[in-house]
């Protein structure tokens, strides 16, 4: 027989000014199983959690109800009181009297009469809870980073500083992402190689750190500390192991005219390449789309000229195969294409450039050697505009709706980089707004107007009309002077929106982990839980969850970091009990629950069973890995023959709930 | 036909390709065919029979004795290779354990119409080219083929059999069916003729639980209606409330997993016209996520384990049809 | 005798209907009839037979027992039962009839169910004589004259007019009742019409059918016998031959809980049910051949067993008809017959 | 159509833990009026709710059953309510097959903020309910109130 | 502030002018900029405040070519052409019965008249 108690809370008179609190104590008292019913003026109080308390060792009480606030104020609160006293915490229950009833109501005796029966859906429903016992699961203690950008990499030195082994997912050649393409940063314009490579190596360098470059995430299984990744290894045409890297190979190669993707296409490579000086692993890489070799079967010079025998043309791609306890996703960001918008001429004008574009321009290891001249003759220009807002701020059908975050900083970085090195030309930015939150960032865009006096314009570019004689007109609107101004430039460029890296998309479908429509991964919260994912043990880093400069993705990086190594230090985790679980003698093995399964927690096993008939069958059944279910119950209602049931919210307690509302 | 499957059968009964036949066996009259297991060569000289009136479904047997020791030929009709193919989907028949020969389907007899025309003490009935010769007790009656055609065949949706091993007779296609034509015809009616036609229906209800029982999509290890623990268990339609949930959660359990073969209404004692709910079901599935079709193949998504980011809202009940 | 013209069938209706409650069969559809009450202008159904059984009136489907409610660890029963009204069934054909006998020994016997004796002893039975049996039919298999059926009140149409034979003392009444409506009439064209349905019956497909093997003492050989496995091979396990059988009377008794009091009802049960006799330990037949093999030895050995020797089937053949897979008792007994 | 003035319908919500459970604290954290008749269930998501749930309450008594769930996209656990939709939608469709009156049953998204919605919704809702006067046509006589 | 004229105009051009994030971007890249007195941005922003009779009264009205390049170009879908056209349309509607109707027009086809404005008309017309 169940030994229920009944705890009406006033909340002051919260509850109490519109629920006559006695009546239901009352009401509720003489209910099925209830041996006490009490009412208190503020039941999650200490005082008042000393009254469940007592009441539970005085009472042996079975179940607990307590009539309230609403569950996702306090029934974590009541949960640890009866665990305190010996209660198994599941077996209390909430009836929300105040949210969704004292609160609402203004007539007394309709808002008691609801109470009660609140009350008394809860008192049915604790008939039927079952005490329930939060499982565990191990942790792996090794964590995978995914892109090795300033934020994955970051993210592992902080990982691995912590004792933990990490890996490292890259997919191009070289860790290092677009910070390594970066000439200067904001605000400070110190070099962003310096910055960078230093920590390139150091990642290189570190033993906990396995960097896996020229690779791809293909498979993601299993759950929170004990995930299951299939990496595949893309072939690189080169033994990593071997190759030392001195760059013969490159120097050797007959097929020159490959676009050098690091410089944005702006000059050529050799089809075997390093990206760039700095590149780790520092390894070269054969481009199966242009190696002669490769292609026709001729060639072979850089077999040939390596002495250290690295050439592998035979190489195919591999799989490799690892369990991890965290995930942490770096997979950054990408510049769009301004290709359509054809009022700025990209597609068809070399000297307009996109501001990644200019970056290789200026810097010391891009085509010019760091001399800013224009793409198309190759000679100094004296006018450059700059055009902010591109494709960022748009509605849906004209680009992206959300504000790139980076490029009023960055284009103002640019602007006074040139007109420190190039006092003579002439430097105009067309912006809509200058944003400018973060330190020390007003500062840095006032010297731009004020040391260096660059022309800052309030207005828009419209067009964009490459002229006969190489220089191209810029017809924009200067807003505070309210007239249209023409511009003869000789360069123009374009503050691109960013974008989530195209490679996001099908890793959250792999990792089952949210996103927005603009493909940037949602965090779990957007104010507590900034850098993880919904999904447990998966961990945002930098760009992938919306746009950031440096400073942010590192402080993002390190902080998904620390979140990872809270997970690592843990021997176990402990789960959520209210899970789904299959009664495996009424299971059909149907599947049904598993294709509906968000999280992948339903497997399928053959086993052997004494059926009604007293024979053995072997039958295909169900069962639920609680380690990963999260209790959304999606299986139970697929579930035709009712084998599934979900811990704490059964088909049972509902239904008695329901009865006990409809009574 | 019927000669060439027991030669066929015996065949592979002798070569071992299988060790039983799946098929029906003639009763005490014409029309009362019983599905049975033949084990030899002589059982199904003496008792095979494959008819005009042979509507029964056999693949629901399937599961049970794909489970059991060798393979089992089974014959299939068209229709019935949609609910075989269906059950190898849901992991319930063991496929590699069943040799299927497809066979010709319908259009079948059904006794039922022949006796609503009065026609009673039927002793035997034959197909005279599309003339029914029926000798009575009584005398020989005669009536047109088609007016006797059993109620699962009359809208028939396929002469295609999506999965064999090989065929007696030939393949068909999948035909245009105006199947949905009765449910349609309900649909525009008002919710009050909606309301009184099944009352009228569902009161006939005697929960025998035929049609359940002979659902090949109705395989569950143990039904929810004689599951104590499922909390809507019973066992008789107390109230007219019972008599809808029992038809209403049946229906909804074979949603998308029903594949039209008709089997409910026709064992029916009540002659209730319970496919008209199924179809009910597919014909909203079909015009709201897309054309399709149990059965059809063993890889698609079932459009109620599925979703799609742009479904429609359930307000889309509101917007059609009559009140 | 006392007849009534065809023409004037209807009138007879109106009349006992305005006293007593009256059902008669009626056709829903082609071959499809049911009893229904009585409402001026209905017509009586020229099928030979009803898809459910008579029993329905005395044992219905399902019937409320009592209603009760917990209150703290008291139970407050309520006694529901109501003396039964007057009623009268017409139309009832021999098999039925019969039926009646058999579910009387299960129910009247003691411990006598109150509520079965109660409708019982309030309903008249009209019989009415068979003309046209069907190639299902197979009554006579079981000592049951279709041409002359039992019941209260036993009534011949020759054709042209509807004879009265009161049987009992209720029919004695009953007629008597309607005697008003009633004039003599010369029955010589009854016997006629008798001697005819009598050699269709001889030539029915099922006139051979014998119980010859079975009865009481045939338990062991019946039991062990090697073709259940055949013959239940096939069985889906629904309810339908129980259900529309007039003879079965198993039930099951449970409780619905309507939220402020709890309602005991008991419904018709199948023993071809899995959770059929479910107990605590489980269910004592576990396999369907176990479940149908006991519904056949019950009517064919067990029931005459304990009841001088009478069998637990009537031979209306309702399910052979209806049976989703055309297995039935006719094809169990003649597997089983010793020939 | 006579409108029963003293008709209070029974309702039945079924709510969402993460989104709409929220959604109706929210209403009350702002103190927006709803009628009493509306009592809550609390569900982990809406794909928790088996149309089992929702006939067993027309059983029991209700006179209305109105299911909320969070926005489709945003689901906490990523995909439950776009099941829901199509089950519901499926489910909605044969109580309508059957006669039974469209607005007893309702499905609406109602996320954590939107407290004000919450209240709207249940207002709208028992008023149609409260038009359409008892639920006759899906109940259970047993359990019908004297 | 007319709020009549400017709800007139909300719902004749279809047109949600709290879109605009005053870029400008309309009126850098419309070619009759020189020739108007308020230019695209400006009746955008003049219709958002209701500031509609100094449009009504000025030229710029009708130097709009409805060329729609503002409505290409601008980066928030506020078209601005259609807010011209609907400031216009008022202005045609205060006049009275006296205005344009299509059938007058291939009378007054002139062999000088840029292509431009004959298409102009025909949108402007055949709305």
């Amino acid at each position: 027989m169940q030994r229920i108690g009944v705890f009406v809370c006033h909340c002051g008179t919260n509850i109490a000014a519109t629920v006559d609190v006695k009546a239901v104590a009352e009401a509720l008292g003489h209910e099925a199983g209830v041996v006490i019913s009490q009412d208190y003026q503020y039941m999650c109080s200490e005082s008042g959690q000393d009254l469940v308390k007592n009441a539970i060792k005085e009472h042996n009480l079975t179940g607990v109800v307590v009539c309230s606030c609403s569950p996702r104020m306090h029934e974590n609160t009541f949960r640890k009181a009866a665990a305190s006293a010996g209660l198994n915490p599941y077996l209390v229950e909430i009836a929300n009297i105040r949210e969704q009833c004292s609160w609402i109501h203004k007539d007394i005796a309709s808002a008691t009469d609801k109470a009660i029966v609140l009350g008394k859906a809860a008192v049915a429903k604790v008939h039927l809870n079952a005490p329930l016992t939060a499982g565990e699961s191990p942790v792996v203690k090794r964590a995978l980073v995914i892109g090795g950008g300033i934020a994955g990499i970051q993210t592992a030195l902080d990982i691995a500083e912590a004792g933990f082994e990490v890996d490292i997912v890259e997919k191009e050649p070289t860790i290092g992402g677009k910070m390594a393409q970066i000439d200067k940063t904001f605000p400070t314009l110190d070099c962003a190689a310096c910055i960078l490579t230093p920590k390139m190596v150091e990642a290189a360098q570190n033993e906990k750190i396995t960097i896996h470059s020229f690779s791809e995430v293909a498979d993601v299984k299993g759950f929170v500390g004990n995930f299951t990744v299939t990496i595949k290894k893309k072939a690189r045409f080169v033994d990593e192991t071997k190759c030392t890297g001195c760059g013969l190979c490159t120097e050797k190669c007959p097929m020159k005219k490959v676009p050098n993707e690091f410089n944005m296409g702006l000059d050529n490579r050799t089809a075997v390449y390093i990206p760039f000086a700095q590149a780790v692993p520092k390894v070269a890489t054969i481009d199966p789309n242009y190696c002669l070799m490769l292609k026709n079967g001729k060639c072979g010079v850089c077999s040939k000229v390596c002495t250290a025998g690295a050439i592998d043309y035979k190489q195919t791609d591999k799989m490799i195969e690892q369990k991890y306890g965290a995930i942490v996703v770096a997979t950054g960001f990408n510049p769009i294409k301004p290709d359509k918008y054809d009022e700025f001429a990209y597609s068809y004008c070399p000297d307009v450039v996109t501001s990644l574009e200019l970056e290789r321009l200026m810097n010391a290891a891009g085509p010019n050697g760091g001399t800013l001249l224009r793409p198309s003759d190759k000679t100094h220009p004296h006018t450059i505009v700059f055009v902010q807002c591109v494709g960022s701020r748009c509605d849906d059908e004209k680009g992206k709706p959300y504000c790139s975050k980076i490029c009023c900083m960055y284009t103002a970085k640019h602007a006074m980089l040139i007109r420190e090195k190039y006092p003579d030309t002439e430097v105009y930015v067309f912006y809509i707004d200058v944003r400018t939150p973060g330190k020390n960032f007003d500062e840095f865009y006032r010297r731009a107007v004020e040391q260096y006096n660059v022309h800052y314009i309030k207005g828009m570019v419209g067009k964009v009309t490459p002229k006969a004689d190489g220089k191209i007109d810029v017809q924009a609107s200067d807003l505070l002077a309210n007239e249209q101004l023409h511009i003869n430039a000789d360069m123009v460029v374009l503050a691109t929106a960013i974008e989530p890296d195209k490679t996001a998309r099908p890793l959250a479908t792999m990792l089952t982990t949210q996103m927005d429509t603009n493909d940037f991964f949602t965090e779990a919260h957007p104010k507590l839980r900034p850098v993880e994912s919904a999904t447990a043990g998966i961990f945002l880093s930098g760009a992938c969850q919306g746009p950031k400069d440096i400073p942010e993705t590192v402080a993002q990086a390190s902080a998904a970091a620390a979140k990872a190594i809270g997970l690592l230090c843990k021997n176990s985790i402990t789960c959520n009990p209210c899970v789904a679980h299959s009664d495996e003698l009424m299971c059909n093995g149907c599947s049904a629950c598993e294709k509906v399964c968000p999280y992948g927690a339903i497997t399928y096993q053959d086993k052997e069973f004494r059926m009604p008939d007293r024979s053995t069958a072997i039958r295909r059944v169900a069962s639920v890995n609680p380690a990963v279910c999260q209790g959304c119950g999606a299986c139970t209602v697929a579930c035709p023959s009712g084998a599934m049931d979900l811990n704490g919210f059964s088909n049972s307690q509902i239904m008695a709930e329901v009865d006990a509302i409809c009574k | 036909m019927q000669e060439a499957m027991i030669k066929r059968a015996k065949e592979l009964l002798a070569d071992g390709t299988v060790n039983r036949v799946m098929g029906w066996k003639r009763g005490e009259f014409s029309y009362d065919i019983t599905p049975a297991v033949f084990e030899t060569a002589e059982e199904l000289d003496a008792e095979f029979v494959c008819d005009d009136l042979t509507q029964a479904n056999v693949s629901k047997y399937l599961i049970k004795e794909s489970r059991k020791e060798g393979k089992i030929l089974a014959l299939l009709k068209p229709c019935d290779t949609y609910s075989f193919n269906q059950l190898v989907k849901e992991h319930r028949i063991i496929r590699e354990n069943v040799y299927v020969i497809g066979i010709p389907g319908g259009p079948k007899i059904d006794i039922e119409k022949i006796k609503a025309k009065e026609i009673s003490g039927i002793l035997s009935v034959k197909n005279e080219d599309y003339t029914l010769k029926i000798e009575t007790i009584y005398g020989t009656e005669t009536m047109p083929y088609y007016e006797a055609i059993s109620g699962k065949c009359e809208n028939c949706k396929s002469k295609k059999h999506v999965v064999f091993d090989e065929l007696i007779g030939e393949d068909g296609d999948v035909l245009e069916s105006n199947r949905f034509e009765m449910v349609e015809k309900l649909e525009n009616m008002t919710a009050q003729e909606r309301y009184d036609f099944w009352r009228d229906q569902l009161s006939k209800c005697i929960r025998c639980n035929a049609c359940r029982n002979v659902c090949p999509a109705c395989t569950c290890e143990n039904c929810v209606f004689d599951n104590p623990k499922s909390g809507i268990d019973n066992k008789a339609a107390a109230d007219s409330f019972e008599e809808n949930m029992f038809h209403i959660i049946r229906a909804f359990h074979v949603a998308g997993r029903c594949t039209d073969c008709g089997e409910c209404s026709r064992v029916c004692p009540q002659n209730i016209p319970l496919h008209l709910l199924n179809r009910k079901f597919i014909k909203d599935i079909n015009s709201l996520y897309g054309e399709y079709q149990a059965g059809a193949d063993t890889t698609s998504r079932a459009p109620l384990n599925d979703y799609s980011t742009d479904d429609c809202e359930p307000s889309i009940v509101h917007e059609r049809g009559v009140e | 005798m006392l007849k009534i013209s065809a023409a004037k069938l209807n009138d007879l209706f109106d009349a006992i209907s305005a006293k007593q409650t009256l059902y008669i069969p009626v056709d829903r559809e082609p071959n499809a009839a049911e009893f229904k009450k009585y409402e001026s202008g209905m017509k009586l159904s020229a099928s030979l037979n009803t898809i459910r059984s008579a029993k329905d009136f005395f044992f219905p489907q399902t019937e409320n027992l009592a209603d009760f409610k917990m209150n703290g660890k008291n139970i407050e029963v309520k006694d529901i039962r109501e003396e039964s009204e007057d009623f009268v069934i017409f139309g009832v054909r021999a098999c039925d009839a019969r039926s009646f006998g058999i579910l009387d020994k299960v129910f009247l016997s003691e411990p006598v169910d109150s509520f079965y004796k109660n409708r019982r002893d309030h309903g008249t039975v009209v019989t009415m004589a068979c003309t046209r049996p069907s190639e299902t039919c197979f009554c006579t298999t079981f000592g049951i004259d279709p041409t002359v059926p039992e019941g209260d009140c036993a009534v011949f149409f020759d054709g042209e007019n509807y004879f009265f034979l009161d049987r009992t003392e209720k029919g004695t009444k009953f007629v008597e009742s309607i005697s008003d409506m009633l004039e003599e009439g010369d029955a010589s064209k009854l016997a006629e019409v008798q001697e005819n349905a009598r050699n269709i019956m001889k030539k029915l497909p099922l006139a051979n059918l014998s119980t010859d093997s079975f009865g009481g003492d045939k338990l062991n050989e019946l039991f062990d016998s090697d073709k259940w496995a055949d013959l239940s091979e096939a069985c889906i396990g629904c309810g339908t031959c129980t259900f529309v059988c007039p003879t079965c009377q198993c039930y099951d008794i449970r409780d619905f809980n309507t939220g402020r009091e709890i309602k005991r009802f008991r419904c018709w049960d199948s023993c071809m049910y899995s959770d059929f006799t479910k107990m605590a330990h489980g269910n004592p037949r576990t396999s369907q051949l176990e479940r149908f093999r006991q519904r056949f030895m019950h009517k064919l050995v067990y029931f005459p067993a304990n009841n001088d020797g009478e069998f637990g089937c009537v031979g209306c053949g309702r399910c052979l008809s209806k049976c989703p897979i055309s297995m039935n008792i006719v094809k169990v007994m003649k597997a089983l017959e010793v020939k | 159509m006579q409108v029963n003035e003293n008709f209070e319908p029974v309702i039945v919500a079924f709510c969402c833990n993460w989104c709409s459970y929220a959604g109706a604290d929210l209403s009350g954290t702002n103190r927006l009026n709803y009628p009493s008749n509306v009592k809550i269930i609390r569900v982990p998501c809406s794909c928790r709710v088996n149309p089992m749930f929702i006939l067993r309450a027309f059983q029991k008594g209700a006179d209305g059953v109105i299911l909320c769930g969070c926005h489709p996209g945003d689901c906490h656990y990523t995909s439950g309510n776009y099941f829901t939709r199509r089950r519901i939608t499926l489910l909605y469709s044969m109580l309508d097959f059957l006669g039974i009156e469209r607005n007893r049953t309702r499905l609406e998204w109602v996320s954590a903020a939107e407290g004000a919605k919450f209240a709207a919704v249940m207002n709208q809702f028992v008023e149609d309910v409260k038009k359409l006067g008892p639920n006759r046509r899906l109940e259970d006589l047993r359990c019908r109130k004297q | 502030m007319n709020k009549n004229q400017k709800n007139w105009i909300d719902i004749t051009s279809g047109v949600n002018v709290l879109k605009c994030m005053r870029c400008g971007k309309c009126s850098a890249t419309c070619p009759s900029y020189d020739e108007m007195e308020y230019h695209p941005h400006q009746f955008v922003y003049m219709v958002e405040k209701g500031d509609i009779e100094p449009l009504l009264n000025s030229k710029s009205l009708y130097k709009c070519l409805t060329c729609f390049a503002c409505v290409e170009r601008c980066p928030r879908g506020v078209e601005p052409a259609k807010v011209v056209e609907a400031v216009r349309l008022t202005a045609v509607r205060q006049q009275g019965n006296n205005h344009l109707i299509p059938d007058m027009i291939p009378d007054m086809l002139d062999d000088d008249l840029p292509q431009q404005a004959i298409v102009t008309a025909f949108r402007k017309y055949t709305k």
